[in-house]
């Protein structure tokens, strides 16, 4: 006798721990509004990014095309995976004294981690982290950017 | 309004409403009969009449397995916080119509060592055993294809005969995961045929008859579900169950399993041979909702509450089809929300819930229910 | 036609063996289980891993101290920020620099996050393997809030990269905080739901409980540690017997079972799960002042010797090994990674069961592949 | 036990041995011939119980080739680093504990894998991570102009 109360009990409990369970996704069922997906494409205009969040790494130019960067080198002795490459050149100053500067700054971002460790270690910060997501391109050699844009200079006062 | 129509229902002189006369599809169907009959030979009429129920059917399946995909697609999205399909039209309707033109476009990967001439067979008997099973539903009065005498019986046997193409898609394939699905599925369609069979002879047993449309018709005062007591009502869930395992579908789809198996006997298959088992599958879940739908739910019968003359009217003007598919809808609803609630079980605990629980269940059942038919307590 | 190939062995070498992986849904990875089959029964597994052999003992050889950060990052990916903490508390202690407490505050709450996202991603791919797919989003759900509150710290999502030697990359973002109690309080009502869904589930007793029985003496043995660890009543909580960062001034149970079957470790990280939150409670509220980061030499040398850092992932107990010439550039690091004992005892506890229990043994050990290969 | 005692508990079991007080472990150094000996009364003896292999590393020292145990008891909480070192670097061979602690049977293979230190007795010892057309890459002396690239 006591096996069959067992046995009807088992039955009992396990249909109701079922029920708990289809409960839960019931009640998800009929709240629409708890749904989380995103719509990206056509959500993408106001979509905005963490401002920390690590897309890129771009060099801030200001409105005079000058930038910070002294082509110093340590961002390049700094990355992890050889992403950041400088080539420099020596420029003559005013003053008449010969002066290294960049001539360009390449990044390669199929190589970046985003570790952060050049922008961090920057001594005069010149490079900082675009919130830019979507990095897809048709050709690889698109990803090889230079940083420093053409004809731009070195701002007055950082050395 | 109310009070007029139950003047008008009351009143014994009035002839039958004519919405009744519309919903009676039979006259309709006569009346082509009758007219085809004018122009042909009876030979010809037949061969006429059986394409013009072919292509019906062949359409009616098509709708119906590429709207429970896209319904299977959206009732799980809206369980677990997702929006489901939605670019291919408004809310995605057109996405399933879009994956079928995909899968009619891929490449038909023939298999190495794969046993050609079985592996191609598979599913097409897989196919044919959902197709014909649903010959012999009745969708509304006067609407089936063909009603057999013994229509309970032919429906169970030909979509039973769906696990033979699965047995064949696994042993030809010749891929070890494909071979232990089509063994799973064997075993869980042999056992569980048992239980669906007793469910639904706990039935005959209250209706008296296997004839679809008899059983149909002997709910117009009330339904299966609700005349026959208990019994009735554990019958229509050890069907649920059994019916789900049938099916191979979750929480029963060890066949397929794809954490276990990656895709079971279908593994091998590709383009418009997958969608064959893939379509197959939503037909089977639709056929045994409707068989439910049918049995316990009193078919294409509306819905009456005993003495409520006006509710009841309301409820006879709603047409016959739409209480039929409201039906089995509802029946397919509570098979998805089972899939997309609960884990696999394993197979021992397959067979096991089948033979220890579910059996035993069952025959008790068929001795309570028979007990009660025949002492007349059913109302 | 092509004659076709018979294989003639003697019966005893005729096996049914499958290859479950390296492409698998329920392996999580490249994991390769070469598994002899009995029927359904498991009779024998092997593991072959390596298809995603990264070398990375190797790379930090040549790596200076603060780059190895951005390799350990992608070891264990799923708890990067611990990984990462193992390195810098070794170097620190090899350095012996002192290190503010609201450094060590923020490194334990961030650890505890990531342990909480770990055992929510591991939840959602548990109940995926046993069959219930709506777990799976319901985990995941839940897991972007704390990938959120990272990405608005840290800039990144899953490959963090927030510890540095001497401290942190950046201080926490203004909103960390608030960010953080309000998920807490969001969890705190989920997990129940979590719960009701799997835990209480009869299907998910009959697939869990008696199944993979580890003794505590095998475990031990076998080293595995973590909540697979303590599921079978082996005390291997770095958190309480070595404590490091800020651990040692938060009041937390270690989650002890005995059973040591699936549902144990099921339970144990379950509980975990309450834990971590309680830990977090402690401190959110309590950080204090000071600098994210201690003024480190821009190049940064370890005196000559050998050091070893214990830390408690989510999977278990990482321990760095560094063997230092003085030089910029580790001579040798070793990384006991927690997951590669865990993955030595598969075929201790699964042989015996069915394919089915296989795969619920597998994801209730809860294993990373680039975490064994490395 | 603390370090001392343990220290010279050790040194009760075995003679030849090198005992350094690290600055977190006591490490002893043994030969070879002695590894497997000692690894087993450390082991079994009552007072010790180092029943937890957490760690095993090979190190190439670059004359040697070594491996380095690091073992802790869970019932006393006492660790000690074994260091043992072979000079032979064409067929370096020692001793396994596989049999003594089963999580060791993974470890050598890793060790083997990547330093080419044969374990005597290992019960299946074969590569783990890489294929034989491989060398051993944690060598010191290891080349490959292919995958390695140095800036």
């Amino acid at each position: 006798m006591r096996s069959i109360i067992n046995y009807l009990k088992e039955i009992i409990f396990g249909v109701w721990s079922l029920l708990k369970g289809m409960k839960v996704t019931g009640s998800y069922f009929f709240r629409p509004g708890t749904i989380v997906t995103q719509k990206y494409p056509s959500n993408r205009k106001d979509l905005v990014m963490f401002d920390r969040f690590k897309g890129e790494v771009v060099m801030p130019h200001n409105e005079k095309n000058e930038h910070k960067c002294t082509g110093c080198g340590i961002c390049e002795l700094n990355c992890p995976n050889g992403t950041i490459e400088i080539i420099s050149k020596t420029i003559i100053t005013e003053d008449g004294k010969k002066k290294k500067a960049i001539d360009k700054h390449i990044y390669r971002l199929s190589m970046c981690t985003f570790c952060a460790l050049c922008v961090k270690t920057c001594p005069s910060n010149a490079l900082a982290f675009s919130q830019k997501f979507e990095h897809a391109v048709f050709n690889r050699a698109l990803l090889i950017k230079t940083l420093n844009k053409p004809g731009s200079q070195l701002m007055k006062g950082v050395e | 309004m109310l009070p007029d129509i139950v003047a008008l229902t009351t009143s014994p002189s009035l002839s039958v409403p004519w919405w009744k006369v519309v919903y009676d599809f039979s006259s309709l169907t006569e009346w082509i009969d009758a007219s085809l009959h004018n122009y042909m030979s009876p030979f010809w009429t037949t061969i006429t009449e059986m394409l013009i129920i072919g292509v019906l059917i062949l359409l009616f399946y098509a709708v119906i397995g590429l709207f429970l995909v896209y319904a299977e697609r959206k009732v799980c999205a809206f369980m677990q916080n997702r929006l489901g399909p939605n670019r291919v039209g408004p809310f995605g309707i057109f996405q399933t119509i879009a994956d079928l033109f995909k899968l009619l476009f891929k490449e038909l990967i023939p298999i190495k060592n794969a046993d050609g001439f079985l592996f191609n067979l598979a599913p097409f008997i897989v196919i044919i055993a959902s197709f014909m099973a649903i010959a012999a539903i009745p969708f509304a009065k006067g609407l089936h294809a063909i009603d057999l005498n013994i229509g309970v019986l032919y429906v169970m046997a030909v979509s039973a005969m769906g696990v033979i193409g699965v047995l064949l898609a696994g042993w030809s394939s010749n891929n070890k995961y494909s071979l232990i699905g089509a063994m799973r599925s064997g075993a869980q369609i042999v056992s569980y045929e048992l239980s669906v069979g007793l469910s639904i002879i706990t039935i005959i047993i209250l209706a008296g008859s296997m004839q679809l449309s008899v059983i149909v018709e002997a709910q117009r005062d009330g339904w299966f579900i609700f005349k026959g007591h208990i019994p009735a009502f554990i019958a229509f869930i050890v069907f649920l169950i059994s019916s789900t395992a049938e099916t191979n579908r979750g929480p029963f789809d060890l066949a397929e399993a794809e954490s276990e198996l990656t895709a079971g006997y279908h593994t091998e298959y590709s383009g418009i041979k997958f969608a064959f088992f893939f379509l197959a599958e939503y037909i089977n879940m639709f056929i045994v909702a409707s068989i439910a739908a049918t049995v316990f739910l009193g078919g294409w019968m509306p819905f009456h509450v005993g003495h409520w003359v006006g509710f009841n009217y309301i409820m006879d003007f709603i047409p016959p089809f739409i209480w039929y598919i409201g039906k089995t809808f509802f029946v397919i609803f509570l098979m998805m929300w089972f899939k997309w609630t609960f884990p696999r079980l394993r197979i021992d605990q397959l067979l096991t819930l089948e033979w220890k629980y579910l059996l035993p269940i069952n025959l008790v059942n068929v001795l309570i229910m028979a007990f009660i038919v025949l002492m007349g307590w059913h109302f | 036609m092509e004659e076709k190939e018979i294989i003639t062995t003697p019966d005893e070498e005729q096996e049914y063996v499958i290859n479950m992986g390296p492409q698998h849904p329920s392996t999580h990875g490249v994991l390769r289980l070469l598994v002899s089959l009995k029927g359904e029964k498991v009779k024998s597994i092997q593991p072959h891993v390596g298809y995603i052999h990264s070398g990375i003992e190797k790379m930090c050889e040549s790596i200076t101290y603060p780059q190895i950060i951005h390799l350990t990052d992608r070891m264990d990916y799923i708890s990067a920020h611990i990984n990462n903490e193992a390195v810098c508390l070794n170097v620190e202690k090899a350095l012996e620099i002192d290190i503010p407490d609201r450094i060590k505050v923020i490194r334990t709450i961030m650890s505890e996050l990531t342990r909480l996202q770990s055992h929510q991603l591991w939840w959602a791919c548990f109940g995926m393997d046993l069959g219930g797919l709506t777990c799976f989003f319901y985990g995941l759900r839940d897991r972007e809030k704390i990938l959120d509150i990272f990405e608005e710290t840290c800039g990144g999502r899953m490959i963090v990269s927030y510890n540095c030697p001497g401290g942190l990359m950046y201080d926490i973002h203004p909103n960390f905080q608030k960010r953080v109690k309000d998920f807490i309080k969001y969890f705190r009502k989920i997990l129940p739901e979590y719960d009701q869904l799997l835990t209480g589930n009869v299907i998910f007793h009959e697939r869990s409980r008696g199944i993979g029985k580890l003794t505590k003496e095998d475990a031990i043995s076998f080293g595995v540690t973590g909540p697979t660890g303590r599921a079978s009543g082996f005390s291997c909580d770095v958190r309480k017997h070595e404590p490091y960062s800020a651990y040692d001034r938060v009041q937390f149970k270690e989650i002890l079972h005995t059973e040591g079957d699936t549902f144990a470790r099921y339970i144990a990280r379950i509980d975990e799960m309450w834990e971590s939150m309680n830990i977090i409670e402690q401190l959110i509220d309590n950080i204090p002042e000071g600098p994210f980061a201690v003024k480190m030499k821009p190049v940064i040398k370890l005196p000559e010797g050998e050091y070893y850092q214990r830390v408690e992932t989510a999977r278990g107990e990482l321990g760095v090994y560094i063997i230092s010439d003085g030089n910029k550039n580790p001579y040798r690091v070793k990384f006991r990674s927690p997951n590669f004992s865990n993955l030595s005892v598969l075929n201790h506890i699964a042989s015996g069961f069915k394919i089915a229990d296989l795969v619920a043994i597998g994801g209730s050990l809860d294993l990373i592949i680039p975490d064994i290969d490395r | 036990m603390d370090k001392i005692q343990l220290g010279e508990f050790i040194k009760s079991l075995a003679s030849d041995l090198e005992i350094k007080e690290g600055k977190q472990y006591l490490e002893v150094t043994v030969p070879p011939s002695m590894l497997y000996q000692l690894a087993r009364q450390l082991r079994e003896k009552e007072e010790a119980q180092f029943d937890f292999l957490f760690c095993l590393s090979g190190v190439d020292y670059g004359s040697d080739l070594g491996v380095v145990y690091h073992l802790r008891s869970t019932i006393y909480d006492h660790v000690v680093v074994l260091k043992t070192r072979t000079s032979d670097r064409e067929h370096p061979q020692l001793d396994s504990v596989a049999d003594i602690w089963l999580t060791a049977n993974f470890h050598e293979r890793e060790v083997f894998d990547l330093l080419g230190i044969k374990f005597k007795n290992h019960p299946d010892l074969r590569r783990l991570f890489l294929d034989n057309s491989w060398g051993f890459p944690l060598r010191k002396d290891y080349v490959d102009d292919i995958n390695i690239v140095y800036k």
